[in-house]
């Protein structure tokens, strides 16, 4: 399994090199420079500015400076946030992103397979009704129309909870952002722990563990939740993605300086280190994950095995 | 008062009913089998005994379990029947136990539900079962996960979780349908050594299994009780047309005139093929030829690769090493490089007919499509003119032309791959396993139209079977394989009269007889047959082989001929 | 057709016809701003059965436009998943072996690739074109669609029907378009079904950004992104256009879910 | 099972994590304002965006500052004398001046600043900011060395300024956070990251205690800062809130005491149910669409122009689109800059229908007609408030012209990469808003070859004025040739003033000292929270 690991990650290099040279392409095929303002400065110090960043080398030759850069572990200079470095920014904006996302995810996996779970056990009732039309409307109704409603009514109208980060009231900041996010994410897995469950709680050993008298939920404790989570784990790649689609939106909506805004925001003002630092990051963050996976998946299903 | 007692037995889905008032009574130590065809209702009742049914099964009559009334029985009542008073074994072990969970485990929550062990307790429990289901290395099975046991063992550790909690009755469904008849013959012989004094309800398709191990049986007809009574009367004298029918449909490879052999010229050979999946040779050097209007069986367990034989032949696999001679002429090792008026004369047959149909096509585009490629000058009208013809000649007719394969029965099924095979005429035709997935009546129609066909074209027939009873039926001459090797090549007479090879004697004694006076014989062979990545030096038998010898571990043996058979065994004589 | 294939698609029908023929009845036209009648209520009673929006245009109109839009782009952008993934997944999986190997292995490098900013940073970087759209959304879901097909393929290939094809000498080229294809059909309709509703999502979100369809046209996303705004003084700016966006992907939704299992129950039988 | 159980330890440990991130801030003399953008740098010097100048005016003070009304008023300089010929400054700085570290505030850490501001190693934005001070030009374009610089303190407690040429509004200049001192320690020591919480020494009210990017900056009370006692409020956070909508619900939810500004979307509900709380003021800023005037159709046909800018109907867009309280812009410097009194658009005085008439008259004269149909592309970056007005303009176009026009919606970047590059645009939106309250900071944009000058307006006669204006030492001269100026490239067309930015907040009713003005600066120290 070490060699496996090993070789995985060896395996990602050239995935990471073409990720950032794609981003790179991009970033910099982009009209517009970092320092567009409607204020225009002189020709001179423009050049100044542009000099400090060596924005006017030769573009493989800065490639390949930043690559170098990439080896000693160095992501360079803000070009916008002055004076601070990616990483530092990228440090800044983890803890409050990994807080939100983790989070999210963490609550959208356990009331997700729970629900699903439940459902899958009453099929057809009404309750498996109520949990699979909730789950459908979760995930046909996009966050940024969800967020704002929440904020409306539990922040402005209500006053039970903050309307956003920043504001004194602790752990009860994040309730909203981490409800918003979690929701799609929570919908979809509850729907596929639904349909895996049915599956498994169909399968031939399910009925021998039927037959041997073992109850329900010692059945579906001891023999059908590590099956039927299989599913909900292969999805656990695409979460990531969903999770971070949504989290630009929670982030901007309530405030959050996390890494999804502090892209988009990059990606606008043509903060070119930072574009791809954040590319950088998070394609190493999903490749760590895919291999994640694949190794949980071999935990539960022993038929799996790594070359 | 009997252990259980079935009254009226009727089970319905969406109206339907598929068990119509069944009677049935197991006493309590005895042994019982349900008999009947697919389809016949007879897992059903064994479901029904344990409350498995699906929701959507409406159930009436009775089910009376020592006493206490089954159907309609709560929840509570019901998981304390399970396990604990009646274990049941299922077909398919791969399937019925949990791939996810150490065998160990699976047992150990047996006990720990029904509160009949403590945590400590429980493993030496279950390694104590372990070991009296015969698995080797108990302590080491416990860890293990399913899918590292072979067949043979998954079923005994299946057998070990229905008896853990020694259960007053033992229903064992199809138990050894899955398994290879030398592992079938030592799994019946545990059923009946291990289950002491618990009832047995045997529930099966096979008449050869009942009659070496029950006192009674019942037979089944599409969910209505057709017979019933003590084995060995209904086997004498049955009481009803469809026992009649079960009982002469049954093959036996006991008895019964093989065809006469042919002395024609041959039409296809074989010479010193071997067939490779990376390091793992599934055929190995084996040579043999087919003469015109005669039929060749190819016989073995899962495994020996006579499977790989047939798709090399055909150019479906690519051959290691050998050569495939047909009319003379060398033939190129991949189909698609074979020229087209041979790929016409050399057709399949497949062992699942569902599978072998595109499902998206109707019959007569499937039953036409060979005719589209090789004859593409014939008109639409004459095309189908052909296709109705060799539909007739297979027992279907005009109005089976429209159907999706979906929407015919199996041997309907089998009987259109048929059909697509002679449609064009060939000269040799390869039935793999064509007959093993069809029940007993429909098998023998199938087997009587090859034969037939045989008969009135002089095709030639190359017959892949397991099922040595059914290649006695059929086969001019027949090869046996074990372990990707040749071990003996007889006229059918001389192979089931005179086996010469250890391996054939045992195959052809592990198989179930149909007749109680003749049954139970005890299992011939232990152990199973071994892998291919790493096979045993010498013969590749000797490890099971009760003659084995010193000579036999240390050199693999030769194909030699003994009075007129071909063998490969280094004591035959 | 089972119901939960019929009624779903019954809907969606609907929707659609009334997106082509809705704008012909109204005597307004999408583009038409009035500024006597911001953000008018809508009702029967009223000119605009929807309302207008903030610059008084008619909503019901502009409803319809972003219908037709959101479908299009939608539509398109898994069509163009579905042509490159099929195209990709159905070689890898025919030709199997080595090339089967390293094509599999691009497909995984390229979903390493965080690829909602590479949209992001697509819609930034070029003119924001319509067809750019498509495309960025079409290269978002290619991956998934070539893995399924290629690994349907490849279990295809291997089935008896196709041993028997290739064993009578039906041509490669007629086994893929005549066995091989058909049956590939039901996943991929299913797939397409349940890929419409996310690219329906991935435009949405590119509105919120501000980086969607080009104005005085409309998208539902771009309607209901506006609608926010307006959510508390005009609610109905926002309640009727996420309402056509929540039905439109429920009913894609439902009727992925009601077309895969008639397609399980068919490959059971 | 035990897989379940660790998610719930982590879920758990989660909130924890939470509830500590989140310590309290709302002590109970803390103002809350909200903030649009992040600041991208909080070092004085090479801060670009006005929110970083907004933080900094709490942070950070020049030698001169504004009073609450934004007028001008001594700072770190108590007095300062001038030259007959206005081209030698004296600065004398107030006694006893601080650093938040407690150190002394030497005139030289002020040379030291601007020094640092013109160094083009600095790569400062606002480098231009002292263009006019003796060898600046030269310095910047990296001919002389920093120390050259015109600027000297012969001693601590005075600065002397060299202008090259007069500039009256050099104090105002001075009010920018590109000339605040900088504390060499710090900068020896930290480099160019030295503004940051626990490294930022700085001079102003307030010091730097906290900082998360993009999210919070909190301010504390500087007890070293000279006018420390009249300083009401002990701490200050700025919050970001990009959304405007997010920074408004947060206000209503009590976080906020000031907001940066209330979504357009929102401004009505606003105005009823927070009528008193909600100030609104004209802003020194115009908001405008540019021709591109180096290629057809406009580069030629002054008459397209003006019927173009005549047709649109700058009453409606501010009474029904923009709706804010915003003014029409019918000159290219806004009303209320001190000391000028802009001319306005020739047709500015007629009624709708006369305008209407007579742009349909220009559009003809121009070669356009029914037949023969302007099309045209109109540009503007993303926001859905300038989506608004486009969609407006070009409908009114439609209305009284028959133009046909397009609209390209591009971001930010890109439409200004297609501006300078003058090749594709057409229309396109832009705004400008004044650094300092004088005309010349308008009208200096116009100058051919200003790099800010986005139409690529070049006029001799225009230059010639604005060059003699330059020239006087005298306020009044200067601002005839001034308006003159402006009255000539009005009459040109370049560009069409839509309408004159207004400030937009939202004040609580505890917050007390503030007063609306035309720059929309407010010190935090003029406030205090009943």
């Amino acid at each position: 399994m070490l060699r496996y690991t090993l070789f995985r990650i060896l395996g990602a290099i050239p995935t990471l090199l073409l990720v950032i040279a794609l981003a790179f392409m991009m970033v910099r095929a982009a009209p517009g420079g970092p320092f567009d303002a409607e204020y225009i400065p002189s020709t001179e110090v423009e050049k100044n500015l542009r000099d400090a960043y060596g924005l006017d080398d030769p573009l493989p030759q800065q490639f390949l400076t930043y690559l170098s850069g990439l080896l000693r572990g160095d992501l360079g200079p803000s070009i916008r946030q002055t004076g601070y470095s990616v990483a530092e920014l990228i440090g800044e904006a983890l803890p409050y992103s990994f807080l939100l996302g983790a989070t999210a995810m963490l609550l959208a996996l356990l009331l997700g397979v729970g629900a699903g779970t439940v459902a899958a056990l009453r099929q057809g009732s009404l309750l498996d009704r109520t949990i699979t039309g909730l789950s459908l409307t979760g995930i046909s109704i996009p966050v940024f129309v969800v967020a704002p409603v929440l904020v409306l009514l539990f922040a402005v109208k209500l006053q039970w909870l903050p309307a956003g980060w920043g504001s004194a009231r602790g752990a009860a900041t994040w309730v909203l952002p981490v409800v918003t996010l979690a929701l799609p994410q929570l919908a979809y897995v509850a729907r596929l722990m639904r349909a895996s469950m049915i599956d498994v709680l169909s399968s031939d050993f399910v009925r021998t563990a039927r037959a041997q008298g073992l109850g329900t939920a010692t059945i579906v404790r001891v023999h059908a939740l590590k099956p039927a989570m299989l599913p909900v784990i292969s999805y656990l790649g695409p979460a990531v993605a969903g999770i971070l689609t949504g989290s630009v939106v929670v982030e901007e909506v309530f405030g959050i300086p996390g890494l999804g805004e502090m892209f988009v925001r990059a990606a606008l003002n043509r903060d070119y280190t930072l574009v791809l630092g954040v590319v950088v990051f998070y394609a190493s963050l999903i490749v760590a994950l895919n291999l994640v996976v694949d190794i949980l998946y071999g935990v539960i299903d022993p038929r799996v095995r790594y070359r | 008062m009997s252990l259980l007692t079935i009254r009226g037995l009727t089970i319905r889905y969406e109206g339907e009913a598929v068990v119509d008032g069944v009677d049935l009574a197991v006493e309590r130590g005895a042994s019982v089998g349900l008999v009947g065809e697919s389809g016949s209702g007879k897992s059903q009742c064994a479901l029904a005994v344990l409350g498995l049914l699906p929701a959507r099964a409406t159930l009436s009559g009775s089910i009376e379990f020592d006493g206490r009334e089954l159907i309609g029985a709560g929840q509570e009542v019901l998981d304390d029947v399970r396990a604990r008073r009646i274990g049941i074994v299922f077909q398919d072990p791969m399937l019925a136990l949990n791939p996810y969970l150490r065998i160990g485990a699976q047992l150990k929550q047996i006990l720990r539900s029904h509160g009949l062990a403590d945590r400590r307790e429980a493993d030496a429990r279950v390694i104590e079962m372990l070991a009296r289901v015969g698995l080797p290395d108990p302590e080491r099975q416990f860890a293990a996960w399913p899918h590292e046991l072979s067949g043979g063992m998954r079923q005994r550790a299946m057998i070990a979780s229905a008896l853990i909690a020694q259960p007053d009755l033992l229903i064992a469904d199809e138990p050894t349908t899955a398994l290879d008849v030398t592992v079938q013959a030592q799994v019946l012989d545990l059923l009946e050594r291990v289950r002491e004094d618990t009832a047995l309800l045997l529930i099966t398709h096979d008449l050869g299994v009942v009659a070496g191990h029950c006192e009674r049986m019942t037979v089944l007809e599409k969910g209505r009780v057709v017979d019933s009574g003590s084995t060995t009367s209904l086997f004498r004298s049955p009481g009803h047309r469809h026992t009649r029918d079960l009982i002469a449909a049954a093959p036996r490879v006991d008895r019964g005139e093989p065809p006469a052999p042919v002395t024609t010229g041959t039409v296809l050979s074989v010479g010193n093929a071997a067939v490779e999946f990376g390091d793992l040779r599934a055929v190995d050097d084996v040579s043999f030829a087919v003469g015109t209007g005669e039929t060749v069986a190819i016989v073995g367990e899962s495994g020996s690769g006579k499977s790989s034989l047939a798709r090399a032949v055909l150019g479906l696999l690519p051959l290691a090493t050998g050569r495939v001679v047909y009319a003379g002429d060398a033939l190129a090792s991949v189909v698609e490089k074979r020229a087209l008026a041979v790929r016409r004369d050399l057709q399949l047959v497949f062992q699942d007919p569902i599978s072998a149909l595109d499902p998206q096509m109707r019959v007569q585009r499937i039953v036409a499509e060979p005719l589209v490629v090789h004859e593409p000058r014939l008109d639409e009208k004459r095309r189908r003119e052909r296709v109705i013809a060799v539909l007739e000649q297979v027992g279907l007719g005009e109005r089976f032309l429209r159907r999706y394969p979906h929407q015919l029965s199996g041997g309907e099924a089998q009987r259109v791959c048929i059909a697509r095979a002679l449609v064009l005429e060939p000269k040799v035709l390869i039935c793999d396993e064509a007959v093993a997935a069809l029940d007993g009546s429909v098998r023998r129609q199938v087997l009587g139209l090859l034969r037939e066909v045989q008969r009135e074209t002089g095709l030639s027939i190359i017959f892949i079977s397991h099922d040595l009873a059914v290649v006695r039926s059929i086969s001019h001459r027949a090869l046996v394989m074990y372990s990707g090797r040749l071990v003996e090549l007889a006229q059918s007479g001389a192979l089931f009269e005179a086996p010469r090879h250890p391996y054939t004697q045992a195959l052809i004694a592990a198989v179930p007889v149909p007749d109680p006076v003749l049954a139970p014989r005890p299992a011939p062979l232990p152990g199973e047959a071994p892998s291919l990545v790493s096979p045993p030096p010498g013969c590749a038998f000797h490890p099971r082989c009760p003659l084995a010898e010193a000579v036999c571990r240390a050199k693999a043996p030769a194909l030699r001929t003994v009075g007129g058979t071909q063998v490969a065994c280094h004591l035959a004589e | 057709m089972s119901r939960a294939v019929k009624i779903p698609l019954a809907f969606l029908a609907a929707v659609a016809a009334m997106a082509v023929i809705g704008p012909f009845l109204s005597p307004h036209e999408y583009m038409t701003t009035n500024f006597d009648h911001l953000l008018a209520a809508p009702g029967s009673g009223s000119a605009h059965v929807f309302g207008t929006d903030d610059l008084g245009r008619d909503l019901f109109v502009r409803t319809m436009m972003g219908i037709r839009i959101t479908l299009t782009v939608a539509i398109v952008a898994s069509l163009v998943s579905l042509v490159i993934g099929v195209a990709y997944g159905a070689i890898a999986g025919f030709a199997g072996g080595r090339v089967d190997a390293v094509m599999m292995r691009f497909v995984d490098t390229l979903y390493a690739l965080p690829f909602i900013f590479f949209v992001i940073l697509l819609m930034v970087a070029f003119e924001r074109n319509f067809l750019l759209i498509f495309v960025a959304i079409g290269a978002v879901n290619w991956l998934d669609m070539a893995r399924i097909v290629r690994g349907q393929t490849l279990s295809l290939r291997e089935r008896e029907f196709v041993a028997a094809a290739r064993l009578t000498g039906v041509s490669s080229w007629r086994i893929i378009t005549r066995h091989i294809a058909p049956n590939l059909l039901g996943i991929v309709i299913v797939y397409v079904t349940l890929a419409i509703p996310q690219a329906i999502l991935v435009e949405s979100f590119l509105s919120f950004l501000g980086l969607g369809v080009q104005e005085p046209q409309t998208s539902l996303g771009a309607l209901v992104n506006a609608g926010v705004g307006h959510m508390e003084t005009a609610a109905w700016t926002l309640l009727i256009p996420a309402g056509v966006l929540a039905l439109i992907l429920l009913c894609f939704n439902f009727l992925g879910d009601g077309l895969r299992d008639q397609f399980d129950a068919r490959k059971a039988r | 099972m035990r897989a379940i159980r660790s998610i719930a330890v982590l879920l758990g440990l989660s909130l924890l994590i939470s509830c500590s991130g989140g310590a309290d801030r709302a002590a109970e003399n803390t103002l809350h304002r909200g903030l649009q953008v992040g600041p991208e740098t909080l070092d004085p010097h090479r801060s670009r965006s006005t929110e970083a100048g907004e933080i900094l005016r709490d942070l950070g003070e020049g030698l001169v500052g504004y009073s609450p009304a934004a007028e001008l008023v001594p700072a770190a300089a108590e007095r300062w004398d001038v030259s007959e010929d206005g081209l030698i400054w004296t600065f004398h700085l107030r006694d006893g001046l601080r650093w938040s570290n407690g150190d002394a505030l030497p005139a030289g850490h002020f040379v030291a600043g601007m020094r640092r501001l013109v160094d083009p190693a600095t790569a400062a934005f606002y480098a231009d900011k002292l263009i006019d001070v003796e060898n600046a030009a030269a310095i910047v374009a990296g001919e002389l060395s920093p120390e050259e610089l015109g600027v000297e303190a012969p001693d601590d407690r005075t600065l002397v300024v060299r202008l090259e040429r007069p500039i009256p509004y050099l104090l105002k200049l001075l009010t920018h956070a590109s000339t605040f001192p900088v504390h060499p320690p710090s900068l020896a020591e930290h480099g160019d990251s030295f503004a940051r919480p626990g490294r930022f020494v700085s001079n102003g009210a307030y010091r730097l205690v906290d900082w998360v990017p993009a999210a919070l900056i909190s301010l504390e009370r500087n007890e070293y800062y000279w006018d420390n006692d009249t300083t009401a409020i002990d701490a200050v956070n700025y919050h970001v809130l990009v959304m405007s909508n997010a920074e408004l619900s947060r206000y209503r939810a009590g976080d906020l005491h000031i907001t940066a500004s209330v979504p357009p979307d929102a401004f009505q509900m606003v105005r009823e149910e927070y009528g008193d709380q909600l100030h609104v003021a004209p802003r020194l800023g115009v908001y405008f669409y540019g021709f591109n005037l180096a290629r057809p159709p406009f580069a030629d046909s002054l008459a397209l122009r003006e019927a173009l800018s005549m047709a649109v109907d700058r009453e409606q867009l501010v009474a029904s689109v923009t709706g804010r309280g915003e003014q029409p812009a019918w000159s290219w410097v806004p009303p209320g800059v001190d000391n000028y009194t802009p001319p306005r658009l020739g047709f500015a005085a007629l009624s709708k229908d006369e305008r209407e008439r007579l742009a349909r008259l220009r559009y003809k004269e121009a070669g356009y007609g029914p037949d023969k149909p302007l099309q045209i592309e109109l540009r503007y970056n993303t926001g859905d408030q300038h989506k608004k007005i486009a969609v407006a303009v070009q409908s009114m176009w439609r209305d009284v012209l028959g133009v046909e026009a397009t609209l390209v919606n591009e971001e930010f970047g890109v439409l200004l990469s297609n501006i300078r590059a003058a090749e594709i645009t057409q229309v396109f939106r832009s705004g400008w808003t004044g650094d300092y309250n004088d005309a010349h900071t308008f009208l200096d944009v116009m100058m051919g070859g200003n790099a800010s000058n986005l139409t690529g307006y070049a006029s001799e006669e225009y230059d010639q004025l604005m060059r003699r204006a330059a020239a006087q030492v005298d306020p009044d001269r200067r601002r005839l040739y001034m308006e003159e100026a402006e009255r000539v490239m009005l009459s040109d067309h370049p560009l069409i003033p839509l309408y004159v930015y207004v400030n937009k907040h939202l004040i609580r009713p505890e917050v007390v000292g503030w007063e609306d003005n035309v720059l929309d600066y407010h010190y935090s120290r003029h406030l205090s929270l009943e």
